[in-house]
């Protein structure tokens, strides 16, 4: 009954934690999910991924899912 | 087809040369080789760099990055192909990520490396932080 | 910058090695490597390829190699460029060509990759013939 | 007072001969030194160099000068 949550780069220092594990009790989506563990609006330029594929905010959620927060990716090199 | 993350540095020309040798039936076969390597530069936006530190999401980005060289091989006609991308601490001059594709023309050979290297800085889940003289910043992460 | 023609079958992955070695002021100056290697199939136009003789016209061939590297260099920013070209006689699998830039970022390295591999196919005086199980055969040379 | 001619590949076979030394009295241009060495009219994918240097059949032609015709180039690898 519950749902993993990670969270990566500066996302990860700025909420001061780098894992979640949170109820799926009431989570609906990502949105949902982003407001049970962090204290600010969800961030326009962070990305969300549902069990390693990128979502958006309204993807539905659902127990045992891993859901990850992020930066912009700057893999590679220019 | 072989796709590697690697914690420790790595020498891109003895990996193809590794590589080749693993699949001796790549012999005769390719007449085009297109390599990418991208390597840690000593500076970046006027700041001289002296380490940088390369974090990922580990299944998530081999799982991008599987995905990334299939679509190239189901574009063009590919014999083979290697990536292989650091993680972890990385100094100046070392290599970040290798891009190896062999074909039997080069138009496919060039379209294919570009096309990883390309899709990968955007959609592969890697964060770069820089230690610079004035401490350790985020790169092309706005807080 | 440096440009070799070469009678002896070479390795293209050492001759990198070799010439970042030889030019240590390029190391952590450069962010991008792009690499062509034009390697000699086993097979061509449907036939079983045994061996290729590449005949050139040296110093006219050398003067052309020179001035398409030349050209890549001034049309993009370019930290150092290698071109190592076979003549003589080749067996399959062996690299004909090598083109390697090194540049800061990455669309300079392949532009300028491409530039030259393609410019050199047009410009640069070679003659390839063939030798297949129905005997020689000149390369895009109608009789 | 003579020019080298040289050919290549396929038309070196072709004519049977890869290099000629002809006197340049009376050569002009280049296609004056294609008829001092050759009996057939000048091919049309025949390319030819003055000095190193791609030359159309018109250009001109002195003393001392190399001067090259070879088949269509076919270096590098596609």
């Amino acid at each position: 009954m519950s749902i993993t949550v990670r969270f990566f780069a500066s996302l990860r220092e700025r909420l001061g934690k780098g894992q979640d594990i949170i109820d799926s009790k009431g989570i609906g989506n990502v949105a949902d999910v982003w407001q049970a563990c962090a204290q600010i609006p969800f961030p326009d330029n962070v990305l969300a991924a549902v069990n390693m594929e990128y979502a958006r905010a309204d993807q539905p959620v659902t127990d045992g899912d891993e859901v990850a927060f992020f930066p912009p990716v700057t893999g590679g090199a220019r | 087809m072989k796709i590697r993350l690697v914690a420790d540095a790595f020498d891109p020309w003895q990996e193809i040369v590794r590589h080749q040798t693993e699949q001796p039936g790549l012999a005769g076969k390719f007449g085009a080789t297109a390599v990418f390597v991208g390597t840690l530069r000593d500076f970046n936006q006027g700041e001289a760099v002296q380490a940088m530190s390369l974090e990922h999401y580990a299944p998530m980005t081999e799982k991008h990055l599987e995905r990334l060289t299939a679509e190239a091989t189901s574009r063009w006609p590919i014999a083979d192909m290697l990536v292989i991308h650091r993680y972890g601490e990385l100094r100046p001059n070392e290599p970040i990520v290798l891009v190896v594709c062999w074909a039997a023309h080069r138009d496919s050979a060039f379209a294919a490396c570009r096309y990883v290297i390309d899709e990968l800085k955007t959609r592969a889940p890697f964060w770069k932080q820089e230690l610079t003289g004035k401490g350790r910043r985020w790169v092309g992460q706005e807080k």
